[in-house]
């Protein structure tokens, strides 16, 4: 396999931003990790992973959709979309990884959508193998092997030298973008490293979580429920765990008058806030339990139903440690169970 | 560009006026014909105590580089009142915004009786000269109300 | 979609020399909603008027804006032929390009810019206003006259004569005020007394008219048509209802060294006292801070002389609470303390005292029984000089800017009176410059320097010198002469300065009226509204106001009671419309707006409410009484969640002017 | 503690006090605790905990608990008692249908705190006199116990129950606080390196509401921010004028209310310091309008309705210290 | 320029029609004159004004109708009321067509029809009464029954009596709630006016109205012996983005943008009751 020392990651970073945008996982004051643009001097973060997701780089907390310039009575439509430049995101977890296949579903499927679609296209994903699970990891239940990683390409670390493998065409790309700096080398010592994550991930602590109560068939049964009254109780209607999920995709449009024009830009939305689904006529999800529920059943429930059992959660844990009340998914999957 | 450089700055400064003091007191200094920048825009309220601090961030936001309060003298409020709640909201707002490193020359509440129409002008002038200084607010501007 | 129509006013060249209104009317009419916009030579005349008029007929305008002179000046003006073309008068916005644009700025092109920016500002806020109804609430038919002198007596019988009840409060023990004190008026010299009394006895009689003498207003609460007063009737220890004024009291009372300050402490009263002989009430008042019986219990001697039994030692402050429509401030003016003025060594010396006291020094009913003696030695003064504009037209911390007004004149009549009665005594008089304007006022001051041989001299005084010889040492500048002088006087009057009594602040804050620096009433307009202040049903009679003579304060006496009559021959007033108003759905009941409403305008209730999840719920929420609420906007910003707003002055009808303003 | 909590929570439901208890409630973790409703004995014994994790201030949810039928029993540490003296205050709870115990506070943990020295996989957490314990799935950890604190609790500012029905544990005092002391420093630095700092903080705000929607102050029936006719509605950071915008309207719309209860802070997925916004308010209210401790009390004139005649004028904020 | 479906193409309304109080009709074509796009019975457009709002209206115009399409729209919200503002000559940004259709070529193809509408629920129907007028002989009976608050709040009154009442085999039943002068028709609420119509139970149903109507009247229909397979309704009410991305339409697994608005009674009772 190739590989690249540890010690030369710096100047793999400056080979890689000079050709093009590079993002990488960084250490902030807080202890806590995120994506940043990659300059000369910042060094990879250690975290296991990012606060935000990486969902970002392909759909946006806020993004300009259109513009509009009124005069009289008259419209005019400005398109704002601009020649994309392609960049690529570096170590990006098994989860997260993930997550854009689910996006896919939603962002790809038919109308097409042009913003997300022309950002997958020029965005280069370099995923990296976890080494260090945390607790509220959970990947494996929804079949995500977090020693391989997807993505265009995957690396591995030995804790000496970062190993390289192309998923497909943009990661040979990558990879022979690179492959100057790169060396062949054993996967001996990796194999061992890989072997030991492994036999963590058996022993995490939601490993045992199951599945097999969700799915498609299930939809009247979870959503009758008698749970969601309990479990939702505390809910504040934050939506927290909807903006570090990788794969909550709810938006809203909004037009926002500049003084000169309008911009119709689009943002993330969350299914957990009151008035989500408030429209002129009225609010067909009234209560907390109601719009706690539908996030639940969407991820469990109504997602696989559409996408041949494949679920909307990565398990990536995001939520089970920013939930300001600690509700979350592994909850709401164990009080749902069906023995 | 080049021609943005060579041309002076011209601040956009919007200025609340109580109805019954302050907004007296600008007309007077125009009865007077005293002189001040036409980069005030006045906007009159009933009272200084009508001002919420929203609209002060609103004018940031839409491009205002200088925000002025002016309203009755502290014990001369129409509405007996109103200028003392004023005087601390505006107090700790632009504490707060200061504690933001919002340079502090963009804010400030002057106090200019119906009869001040001189200390009107003389204020926007001083006011406008100070805020001329700082040049444009970038800190607490919204980007997309630039003008292109 | 608003039809809004736009209307540029030239102000003759007022407006049209700086701005190019063609080209605002020009630009306006682009603006979104904007369906005529116009510019004429004089909006607010009859002809312009109509030019608004018609084109919300045929346009069908659904607002107007008027880029003209300040809102201040017109704004009422084209709110009324809005409501007369059919079209609510609150649709109206004024765009002052005159005041705020074309009198302060030269450069056409800036100018005109920003009045175009005016203008746009005046369109977005028009797009978002609602059309008011003005409420209305009933009068009540009482009138309120602060302050017992001849200005509220007047402004008291003026209203009583036509009719309705009028109460007057007086702080001191009787009315009268300042001109009882005064012994002759100018320009006629005829007795004050005599003319002033009569007046005070018609005021007692009068059926509509009650007289709280020894009272303070306290409270003040309520909007015009509508006031509710709290009036504190201060202990006198004495029952008015019973006391006959006899006087026997008086004459009884051990304690007879109290400084009199009708007399102007010159001389002594007792302890039980009747200001004067004439005083209205005629009721004996006893002064607790020398009354034997009240400070150590030990006398009792009035009450066991009189024989209906009107003393009370235990009587307390009574606070009695009236309904009024309308209130007259009379609160008058005092001479100004010469604390300041060692110069003049009028705390040092005796025989230097004001004008006023020189006042009662040649009252009959003075302390010398009319005959002019000095204070010092009771001799009758030779050479006598007075100085003029003692602190009047000051600029130093010291005195006060204005001119005092009434001096020049009432020096004269001392000058002309002394000169009279007692042809040997020489009368100097310095001055800065002499005021005469007045009817037979310059006639009277020329018949003191020319048939009364007043020595008028144009100067200063620099410094007044008591000697051991019981002369006094007046040194002052002849600025005509430009020589020094030495006068030996036996006396010197000075004519101080008067200033607004020092109640009339805390009052005006109970008002809500305002005051000029000089703590001043500030009518409502210098020119148009003199006796009237910018809070509505509040009215300024006399001194209050500014310096007056006699004549002048009985000419706005009389002016404020027809205005005040004026508003209690109505049965309503209209409310102002641009008033509060809270969104129950988003109001959470916490209290904050109504911890900053000045007027107490709103209240909570409990109400039931359907709850956004179904369910329903019992909610506190605030609601604004809209005849009490004067439109201040403070419960606006105290309020966190929107839930109140301002007619008029909405969150979002500032927010478009900001937005327009700075777009 | 938690086993006295327990016992009197179950009298108090047994002999009909009340119907409902509201505490916290074990999760998967030894850390993610749930703020919940319990109706009976067996859910209390179940899943009723109080330990060194459960921070969360409950004193919000009984703005609505409280209207409901029955008297709801709340288990409140010093400072949750603070809210709900303030929530009193305003009219939104009702006093009367609401039982408080007052518990000791105790310094709580943040799980966080202990992810951010780069411990994972947490299984356990014991005090070892002063040094905590973690057990992990990488074997053993430790740090020193303090570090660990949840940062609403470094500077805890008062151990006294301000309102309650009756006490388990003693009360304790108000304490001489260094919570001041971060703003202090902010405020000796220049105007650019404040503005620096809330740049890089407020940037990383992805308006999750967690901070408002925790708050025990923010509780309107309508926020502006969520109000499409307030003029300010906006749901995402599309500019960072809109991060300040919010976090100051919020600061403002909370400062003399705020109980500085640290929630915001603590419930904020960045880990932005909004605690700091909140303090600067209290701080600038106590050195110009005299101190003042929102929910010390329930009926005295919060700073912002209220005046002196001789208050300082805005000015001052020109006048002093850094530009 | 127009290959992402949220950027909208521009309309110009060139007609307004007060139907009611608090309904208009919209004519919209695209600048260049001639219909901005396509369309078939029973699908929506989004209309918008920048600044102002977008929101998802049903076409009421019949894809056979070359010229324009229509919308009528009841003033209900911000949106509405600007649209109800308008000026003929006012541009518009439309996007569209969404959603599904009625089974307008399939399975309601040789049936006979019964249109049961309520108040601005005729609107949806409209585009499927005119289409089936115009292609006449591919369909059975056409039986409309349709209801409103009051005479002034019949939605196309004027072209359900000159248009529809004069078609051959059309039978048009209209009712409303309350008596009125000058009203000599039917008064009642619709569901009880089926009921009392007795329709035949071989007629397949399209029904649009209020939620409260639509459940009483498809109870009723139940009794007189219908299924639920043979009542369509439609629900454009829940679209929002109205291409199946934004989280909202969603009624169970089955989203309104994509999967609907036209659902067969049957497949939304194998949904969970969230509408």
């Amino acid at each position: 396999m190739l590989k690249i020392s540890l010690d030369k990651l710096d100047e793999l970073f400056e080979a890689i931003s000079a050709s093009q945008t590079l993002y990488i996982p960084t250490d902030r004051e807080d202890g806590s990790a995120a994506y940043r643009k990659y300059e000369s001097g910042m060094k990879l973060s250690n975290a296991l992973n990012t606060v935000r997701s990486a969902k970002d780089f392909f759909f946006p907390q806020t993004e300009n959709l259109v513009d509009f310039k009124m005069e009289g009575k008259n419209i005019e439509v400005i398109d704002v979309r601009k020649e994309s430049e392609d960049f690529v995101v570096f170590g990006v977890r098994a989860c997260d990884a993930r997550s854009f296949t689910i996006l896919d579903k939603v962002f790809l499927a038919e109308p097409v959508d042009s913003y997300y679609k022309t950002r997958r296209e020029h965005g280069t994903v370099v995923t990296m193998a976890c080494t260090r699970p945390s607790e509220t990891c959970f990947c494996g239940v929804f079949g995500i092997d977090a020693t391989a990683p997807e993505g265009d390409a995957a690396c591995w670390s030995d804790g000496e030298s970062l190993f390289f493998e192309a998923h497909n065409e943009k990661g040979e790309k990558f990879i022979s973008s690179i492959s100057s700096m790169l060396e062949d080398g054993d996967t001996a010592k990796l194999d061992e490293v890989r072997e030991k994550t492994r036999s963590i991930l058996k022993k995490l602590p939601l490993a045992g979580l199951s599945t097999e109560s969700f799915g498609g068939d299930r939809m009247m049964e979870h959503f009758n429920s008698d749970k969601w009254g309990e479990l939702s109780e505390s809910c504040l209607g934050c939506g927290t765990c909807t903006f570090v999920c990788p794969t909550c995709q709810c938006y809203d449009i909004k037009d926002f008058n500049t003084g000169h024009g309008i911009k119709r830009f689009r943002c993330w939305d969350s299914c957990m806030y009151s008035d989500f689904t408030k429209m002129a006529h009225g609010n067909p999800r009234l209560t907390q339990l109601e719009r706690f529920r539908q996030r639940f059943m969407h991820k469990l429930v109504y997602f696989p139903a559409n996408n041949n059992g494949e679920f909307g959660c990565v398990g990536c844990g995001r939520c089970l440690s920013k939930c300001p009340i600690s509700m979350n998914i592994v909850k709401v999957m164990k009080a749902l169970e069906v023995k | 560009m080049q021609v943005k450089e060579n041309k002076e700055f011209e601040p956009l400064i919007v200025a609340f006026c109580c109805n019954w003091c302050s907004y007296a007191g600008a007309d007077l200094s125009g009865t007077n014909r005293l002189n001040y920048p036409t980069n005030v825009k006045i906007i009159r309220v009933p009272c200084s105590c009508r001002v919420n601090p929203m609209f002060i961030l609103r004018a940031f936001q839409r491009g205002a580089d200088g925000v002025i309060l002016c309203g009755c003298h502290p014990g001369d409020c129409h509405y007996t009142s109103g200028n003392y709640f004023t005087r601390r909201r505006m107090t700790l707002l632009f504490s707060m915004l200061d504690f933001l490193g919002i340079e502090r020359d963009r804010t400030r509440v002057e106090w200019v009786s119906a009869a001040e129409g001189a200390k009107f002008a003389a204020t926007m002038n001083e006011f406008t000269e100070a805020v001329k200084k700082l040049g444009p607010n970038r800190r607490l501007e919204d980007l997309r109300c630039r003008k292109q | 979609m608003q039809r809004i129509g736009v209307f540029v006013c030239h102000c003759g060249t007022n407006i049209a020399a700086t701005v190019d209104v063609k080209t605002v009317a020009e630009t306006l009419g682009h603006e979104p909603g904007v369906v005529i916009s116009q510019d004429y030579q004089y909006m607010c005349s009859e002809s312009g008027q109509n030019l608004v008029k018609n084109a919300i007929k045929e346009h069908n305008l659904t607002g107007v804006v008027i880029c003209s002179c300040s809102p201040r000046m017109h704004e009422n003006t084209f709110r009324k032929a809005a409501a007369a073309a059919g079209l609510n008068p609150y649709l109206v916005e004024i765009a002052n390009i005159r005041e705020q644009c074309s009198w302060i700025h030269k450069d056409i092109a800036t100018a005109t810019d920003k009045a175009i920016i005016l203008g746009k500002a005046a369109v977005a806020k028009v797009h978002l206003n609602a059309p008011l109804t003005a409420g209305e609430s009933p009068v009540a038919k009482r009138a309120l006259v602060i302050g017992g002198g001849i200005a509220g007596i007047q402004t008291a019988l003026d209203i009583a004569e036509a009719g309705f009840d009028v109460d007057i409060v007086e702080k001191q023990p009787t009315i009268g005020g300042k001109m009882a004190q005064i012994d002759k008026t100018f320009p006629t010299l005829d007795c004050a007394a005599c003319i002033l009394t009569p007046k005070m006895v018609e005021a007692s009689q009068n059926e509509h008219i009650t007289i709280h003498s020894f009272s303070e207003v306290t409270d003040v609460k309520g909007f015009v048509g509508n006031f509710t007063v709290t009036i504190k009737k201060k202990a006198r220890y004495v029952d008015e209802t019973k006391c006959t004024g006899c006087g026997l009291c008086t004459e009884k009372c051990p304690m007879k060294k109290v400084p009199n300050e009708f007399n102007m402490g010159l001389d002594n009263r007792t302890a039980v006292y009747i200001p004067f002989a004439q005083a209205v009430p005629k009721v004996a008042t006893i002064d607790p801070n020398y009354c034997m019986m009240l400070k150590n219990g030990k006398c009792g001697v009035c009450s066991k002389v009189c024989s209906v039994g009107a003393i009370d030692y235990k009587q307390q402050d009574r606070f009695i609470e009236q309904k009024y429509g309308a209130i007259v401030v009379a609160t008058g003016f005092n001479p100004i303390k010469l604390d300041k003025y060692d110069e003049f060594a009028y705390n040092q010396c005796p025989d230097v005292v004001t004008s006023l006291e020189l006042e009662r020094l040649m009252n009959a009913a003075g302390p010398n029984g009319g005959t002019l003696l000095r204070p010092s030695d009771k001799t009758h003064p030779h050479k006598i000089v007075f100085v003029q504009c003692v602190g009047s037209r000051c600029d130093d911390s010291k005195g006060k800017p204005y001119c005092s007004k009434i001096c020049c004149m009432y020096t004269a009549k001392h000058a002309m009176l002394i000169r009279e009665k007692y042809p040997d005594t020489e009368v100097y008089v310095f001055y800065i410059d002499v005021r005469t304007p007045g009817k037979n006022f310059d006639e009277f001051y020329r018949r003191a320097v020319e048939q009364y041989n007043v020595h008028y001299i144009k100067g200063m005084v620099g410094k007044v010198t008591p000697r051991s010889d019981g002369k006094i040492d007046v040194q002052a500048s002849d600025l005509l002469a430009n020589e020094q002088l030495h006068i030996d006087a036996d006396m010197v009057v000075l004519a101080a300065a008067i200033e607004p009594d020092k109640t009339a602040r805390p009052l005006a804050t109970m008002l809500t009226t305002q005051m000029d620096t000089n703590d001043f009433f500030t009518e409502a307009h210098p020119k148009l509204r003199p006796v009237e202040s910018a809070t509505a049903g509040i009215f300024l009679s006399g001194a209050c106001q500014g310096p007056k003579d006699i004549p002048e304060t009985v000419a706005q006496a009389s002016a404020a009671a027809a205005k005040a009559i004026g508003l209690l021959v109505k049965n309503s007033i209209t409310c102002n419309p641009c008033v509060a108003h809270s969104d129950e759905l988003m109001c959470n009941g916490c209290s904050s707006c109504e911890k900053v409403c000045p007027y107490g305008a709103i209240t909570y209730e409990d109400k039931e409410f359907r709850m956004p999840d179904r369910t329903t719920a019992i909610r506190r929420v605030a609601s604004v009484n809209p005849a009490v609420c004067q439109g201040c906007g403070a419960c606006t910003v105290a309020c966190p969640s929107g839930a109140m707003d301002l007619n008029g002055f909405s969150n979002s009808q500032i927010m478009a002017e900001v937005d327009a303003i700075c777009k | 503690m938690q086993e006295a909590m327990i016992n009197r929570a179950k009298q108090l439901l047994a002999d009909g006090t009340v119907n409902r208890v509201i505490g916290w409630k074990r999760g998967e973790f030894v850390y993610d605790v749930t703020p919940a409703i319990f109706e009976t004995a067996e859910e209390i014994d179940a899943e009723f905990v109080y330990d060194d994790f459960t921070a969360a201030n409950v004193s919000k949810y009984l703005v609505k608990e409280s209207k409901k039928d029955g008297k709801i029993l709340a288990f409140l540490k010093p400072c949750d008692t603070y809210s709900f003296n303030q929530l009193t205050k305003e009219h939104r709870v009702v006093r009367d249908n609401v039982y408080i115990i007052g518990i000791p506070g105790g310094p709580k943990l943040d799980a966080e705190k202990i992810k951010a020295k780069g411990i994972t996989g947490i299984l356990g957490a014991k005090n070892d006199n002063g040094t905590l314990v973690i057990d992990t799935l990488y074997g053993e950890e430790k740090m020193p116990y303090y570090e660990a604190l949840s940062t609403k609790c470094e500077s805890c500012k008062s151990k006294k129950h301000v309102v309650y029905d009756e006490l388990i544990g003693e009360d304790g005092d108000i304490l001489e606080s260094n919570r001041f002391d971060m703003v202090e420093k902010l405020e000796n630095m220049s105007a650019q390196e404040r503005y620096d700092f809330w740049r890089e903080q407020l940037s990383k705000c992805i308006r999750c509401n967690a901070c408002r929607n925790v708050c025990p102050a923010c509780t309107c029936e309508k926020c502006v921010f969520d109000n499409p006719n307030s003029g300010v509605e906006n749901k995402a950071p599309a500019d960072s004028f809109e991060e300040n915008m919010f976090h100051i309207i919020r600061a403002f719309h909370v400062a003399g209310r705020c109980t500085d209860c640290g929630e915001c802070s603590r419930v904020c997925p960045q880990n932005i310091p909004l605690h700091l916004l909140n303090r600067k308010f209290i701080k600038d209210i106590n050195s110009l309008y005299g101190n003042y401790q929102a929910g010390e009390d329930t009926t005295s004139r919060a700073p912002l309705n209220d005046y002196k005649t001789d208050d300082c004028e805005a000015s001052i904020v020109h006048e002093r210290g850094v530009e | 320029m127009n290959n992402d479906t949220l950027i909208p193409y521009i309309g110009v309304v060139t007609d307004i029609r007060q139907d009611t109080p608090d309904v208009k009709t919209f004519r919209v074509v695209s600048p260049e004159g001639g219909k901005v796009f396509e369309h078939m019975p029973g699908q929506c457009a989004m209309l918008s004004i920048p600044g102002v709002g977008e929101g998802m209206f049903s076409i009421t115009s019949s894809p056979t109708n070359k010229d324009f399409m229509e919308f009528s729209i009841k003033k209900c919200g911000c949106l509405t009321t600007w649209l109800h503002a308008m000026d003929v000559g006012q541009q518009i940004t439309i996007r569209g067509p969404y959603g599904n259709h009625f089974p307008v070529e399939t399975d309601l193809k040789g049936k006979d029809l019964l249109f049961i509408a309520g108040g601005i629920g005729l609107a949806p129907l409209r585009s499927v009464i005119n289409y089936v007028r115009d292609n006449r002989s591919d369909y059975g009976d056409v039986q409309i029954v349709y209801g409103s608050r009051s005479k002034d709040d019949l939605v196309d009154y004027k072209e359900i009596i000159d248009e529809w009442m004069a078609d051959d085999g059309i039978e048009v039943n209209l009712t409303i709630d309350n008596p009125q002068d000058g009203w000599d028709g039917h008064v009642g609420f619709v569901p009880n006016y089926v009921k009392e119509l007795n329709p035949s139970i071989s007629k397949t149903v399209l029904i649009c109205g209020p939620p409260i109507m639509i459940k009483f009247t498809l109870a009723g229909l139940k009794e007189l012996g219908f299924t639920e397979t043979q009542v369509y309704t439609t629900m454009e009410l829940r679209m929002k983005c109205a291409v199946g991305k934004c989280g909202r339409c969603n009624i169970g697994n089955k989203y309104v943008c994509k999967d609907g608005p036209v659902f067969r009674f049957d497949q939304l009772d194998e949904l969970p009751d969230e509408y």
